[in-house]
């Protein structure tokens, strides 16, 4: 960790401000977004939802910002310790970890492609993500245990 | 409902196994068991997905084949693919997350639940970090395969303003988009997105050499960390924002150690077009340039105390590995001390010649850093330079001017006899002269690496 | 970092089983405790509301648990890395983050104590609450800069 | 209500000062801007408070009173205390941080905004650990103040069948919280909680000898962690759940360490009782004792080439580090190597003996650790012990039955000579004899630390 500190505390500092912008730009966005045409008969309920919604999107975004800001620790302080030796299994260990867009891509294939086109384009989306994703996760770990086998085979043999 | 949350409860656990499992990799010993950790996260992560996805009665067909095409495709590759190619592997994975990513934002922003600001700049983000990442990630790899296509770095004239231009469109198409809100508008510019997106990618990777390829595939590996997480962003999903997060540390963490390695900032290997101009003529240099044969190099080993490999590129193509084995171990047996000299930018990415050498089963105790074995350079009998130019070329000390000037390189010329192998007098990745095959105390033998090292066993079991 | 792993995993493990507990009860709970009488006029939005505060609710939940895992994750690497030569000052320092509690007491400290005799008592719990933190806040920070300096000025001496 | 949202996002800033300060402490060149910057968020925490509380119409008369009453305590408190105090001003900060903690639930709770399953649970958790860690830290405080009141362990017949049944009390109480939801029942219960548990940290904290009270303070410290993130919980922010882990971890490694430096297990701390019944007759140990006069001592440390110091907690007491450096300068002048030998729990808290070297000016280069000390310690000519006890009683190798058996010591009685500086042959904290003093190769030289080590300045200077 030899990033100089006052550097990034000044991005840090800029990133903040940025999302603050974005926070603030939210309540707008989601009237425009869900001014879909209301029906008449539920127009009380439409509006307590459309309020909730709001203040509920926002709470998730914060919290959302802040398990990033932490995981982002967690990640620069746990990768910190790894040894130059490890540093290839690392690259392609913490990309099968990235493979977990999957989870993503899961909930797009499952849709009910009969139903809508839209879902119809959302699961097709879906499943080439899947293999995408799976060629990540399953190549990933599997090419890094290969790799680390090979670390620890030689360690019991003298 | 109910169980809606107990199984993001469960979400939390795998990415906790992710962390326990990155930090297992903080010693060979504890490596395996962190590698398992991480895919047992992963394989939860999954099962709850699919429960989920059971629960609110989605369809499974798509879903089933997509894991098993992916999977078998994933297992073919990983069982497949050569140690040395493992560069353009990890290239490749880092492409095909990038490009999920860009996918499922894809499906969501169709789909149209949530449209929100945030939701909609984190639909962008994913969409062009994706994009940047799958494209760039499969120019780099066919960069490092040598594919002729991407032979040299091409540039388009003006190739900076160009990329500023795309740049700056990439930031109205977002802008459009969160103004417009969701429907086919804003579903119309995400497509545009991927696509300028796309071509940014490739031009890109495309105006960089091959030698500064190891940069950008960790600069991408922390890219499609950052889309995985920019995509949890969009399907407010925390395990995606946490295991994006640690994989774009990672990358960042191993792309800054590269740069410095090399003594270059990021900027100049992104931007920095390499200056061939100003290098020393080639032909004067190598003017005195005495070759040998693997008899001469066996005699010369024959008599030596202490012997220091020391790998590079040339070993991996050459998959010359198991045979500096056999020699480093024939050495041993004669009661030679023999070390292994690793500069952290040797071959083509952080920790290729280690993983190289382990797969041929040399003692990692052997495996010495350069910071730790240059002091102690002097009392070398015999370097053996086995397929390595730029990490062992003293011009990076002497000439400031060169594009490698500044790095710290193995100190071999430093040794009593330095012995280089590679099959002539070309030059590196970085494309110069090295001084250090002329030097009076230097020996080059020509030859393919693997053949060459067989030969002068050959020749040390005949004597 | 020396905790057996398997144990902090069976421990996270058990935490995380005994948290779905939670998670499971809260719907009754939440139920229970804001069955107010409810004007029957407003039934409609009653029962919306509760639906929505109830998901969000748990919404929250998560994402707090989460946050608390990562942070004991960032807490451990971090602290780990201090030398015992400082552990002294440590003590106090991360003493005095713990007087983070001020926040509560500074909102529970400003109801309107003239209003509710609920509020007033709350406002002084809060006041006193106050006056803890900011003995724990103010006199961690002081007395852990007294300490640093300490270390600091023998560095410059020699 | 976008303020609001905004300065949510702010707290974050605050969390991320507080973890870089935290990273700061790992050195101590960085760990003064550490502590700062930890102030700073601190701060900010606390100015973005303010301004929700102004934004929603709060009135500021008691917040006003009580910024400024509970600062000028603290600041007074900060000020004024020695630094050998350390301890108890640690003890006493962590029961305020866990007192605030239980009132600040408490307040939640009358108001009674949020009563869902997870909200009260987290309440009671807040009340039940901040009490505990009040009342806990305070009888903690005594007993390192040595307070005639806390003398000594004292346990109420069957006191941990007492202690388990209150727990159990505890945990029914907590859930007749949950049952009843918000209203006037839950807040009967939420005070019977806090009594109960007060109670519950009186008791656990009494029966613990003293010498224990160090790690009772770092376990409280992190519970003081934890209570604030379970109010945090509790009024839903995330900034006191962060900073209450990051403390609450912090305690925990401290702790750990600490029963590691003493072979014991947390669990054995906690509820063990240290027998006293097989100790050895003290008069029998000690019946070769030899003592010895300024001059002496002056005369042996004449001769000298390495000199370690290994301080303990009496030199505490007698604040007698200026002393020691000021002997120890003497000594190099006379170019003597000066060392001090640091044990992970000379004294009564983890680092103690740094703090008060560092207050004396002694460079931390010289400081060297048990581990690092031992290896060499044959090769010491004298090793002057100051006011320390526990730490270099070789019982803890040669017994197996004693006490501190299995405890790793320094070991002193390995040196040339041994010169040990205390008022009397009365034991330290553990309460056994120190067969040291009678070993043969051992100098006692009774008096108050500072004044001895004065004597033998001056005697040194004499000659
Ligand atoms: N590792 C990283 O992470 C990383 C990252 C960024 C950049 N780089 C760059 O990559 C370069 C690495 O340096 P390096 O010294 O390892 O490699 P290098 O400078 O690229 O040189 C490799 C040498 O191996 C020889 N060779 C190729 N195939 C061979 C074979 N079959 N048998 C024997 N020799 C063979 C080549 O010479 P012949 O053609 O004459 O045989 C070539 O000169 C540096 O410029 C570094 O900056 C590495
Ligand atoms: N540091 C920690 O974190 C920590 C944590 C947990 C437990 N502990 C326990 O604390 C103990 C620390 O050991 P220790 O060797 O540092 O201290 P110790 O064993 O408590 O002995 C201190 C000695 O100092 C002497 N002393 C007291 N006042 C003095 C004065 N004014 N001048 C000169 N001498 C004076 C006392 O003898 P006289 O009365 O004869 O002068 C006493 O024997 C260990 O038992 C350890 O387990 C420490």
């Amino acid at each position: 960790m030899q990033f100089p500190r006052l550097v990034s505390l000044v991005a840090f500092a800029s990133l903040v401000v940025l999302v603050c912008g974005i926070v603030a730009a939210i309540e707008p966005a989601t009237d425009g977004g869900e001014a879909e045409p209301s029906a008449d008969a539920a127009s009380l309920q439409q509006n307590t939802d459309a309020k909730h919604s709001t203040s509920n999107r926002r709470e998730v975004l914060v919290a959302s910002l802040t398990i990033f800001v932490l995981a982002v620790f967690v990640g620069f302080e746990v990768i910190a310790k790894v040894p130059t030796t490890l540093h290839t299994p690392l690259m392609s260990g913490s990309n099968a970890i990235s493979g977990i867009t999957v989870v993503g891509a899961l909930i797009a294939a499952s849709e009910h492609w009969e139903k809508l086109p839209s879902m119809a384009f959302t699961a097709g989306l879906g499943v080439i993500a899947i293999v995408l994703a799976m060629i990540n996760v399953v190549g990933g770990f599997l090419v890094t245990h290969r790799m680390l086998a090979m670390f620890q085979r030689k360690k019991k043999s003298p | 409902m109910n169980l809606d949350t107990v199984i993001k409860v469960v979400y939390i656990l795998a990415a906790a196994l992710f962390i326990f499992g990155l930090k297992g990799m903080a010693h060979p010993r504890t490596a395996v068991r962190g590698n398992l950790l991480g895919a047992a996260g992963m394989l939860i992560a999954i099962v709850t997905t699919l429960l989920i996805v059971w629960q609110e009665g989605g369809r499974f067909e798509l879903v089933i084949v997509g894991l098993i095409v992916g999977s078998a495709l994933g297992a073919v590759l990983a069982l497949r693919i050569q140690m040395s190619a493992m560069p353009q592997m990890v290239g490749l994975l880092n492409g095909f997350g990038g490009g999920a990513s860009v996918l499922v934002a894809g499906g969501e922003l169709i789909l149209g639940r949530e449209g929100s600001a945030d939701v909609l700049v984190a639909t962008a983000v994913s969409g062009i970090i994706g994009a940047v990442t799958f494209w760039g990630s499969l120019v780099a790899v066919g960069k490092l395969q040598e594919l002729q296509w991407f032979k040299k770095p091409y540039s388009l004239p003006a190739q900076q303003l160009i990329n500023a231009a795309l740049a700056v469109l990439l930031l109205l198409l977002t802008i459009g988009m969160v103004w417009s809100g969701l429907g086919a508008t804003s579903i119309l510019l995400y497509v545009l997105i991927a696509v300028v997106a796309s071509v940014l990618g490739v031009f890109l990777t495309n105006s960089i050499g091959g030698a500064d390829m190891p940069v950008v595939i960790a600069l991408l590996n922390s890219y499609s960390g950052l889309a995985a997480a920019a995509t949890g962003f969009v399907i407010d999903n925390n395990v995606l924002i946490i295991s994006g997060s640690l994989v774009g540390a990672s990358g960042v963490i191993l792309t800054n150690l590269m740069c410095k390695a090399m003594n270059r900032s990021l900027f100049n290997v992104l931007f920095g077009v390499m200056q061939a101009g100003t290098i020393a003529n080639a032909d004067e240099i190598y003017a005195t340039v005495r070759s040998s044969s693997a008899d001469d190099v066996a005699m010369i080993l024959d008599g030596a105390q202490r012997v220091v490999f020391v790998p590079g590129y040339g070993m991996a193509v050459a998959q010359a590995q198991h045979a500096v084995r056999d020699l480093g171990k024939l050495l041993e047996m004669r009661g030679t001390t023999v070390e292994y000299a690793i500069h952290p930018v040797a071959g083509r990415m952080p920790g290729h010649m280690n993983v190289l050498l382990a797969e041929a089963d040399v003692d990692y105790d052997k495996l010495k850093e350069m910071d730790h074995i240059n002091p102690t350079m002097e009392t070398v009998d015999v370097a053996i330079v086995i397929g390595a130019n730029d990490v062992v070329n003293p011009m990076a000390r002497t000439d400031p001017k060169c594009p490698i000037a500044g790095m710290p390189i193995i100190d071999v010329d430093k040794a009593r006899t330095v012995i280089v192998i590679k099959r002539s007098l070309s030059p590196g990745f970085a494309g110069i002269p090295n001084p250090l095959f002329a030097a009076p105390n230097t020996l080059m033998f020509y030859g393919d690496g693997q053949k060459a090292i067989l030969d002068i066993v050959a020749a040390m079991k005949d004597t």
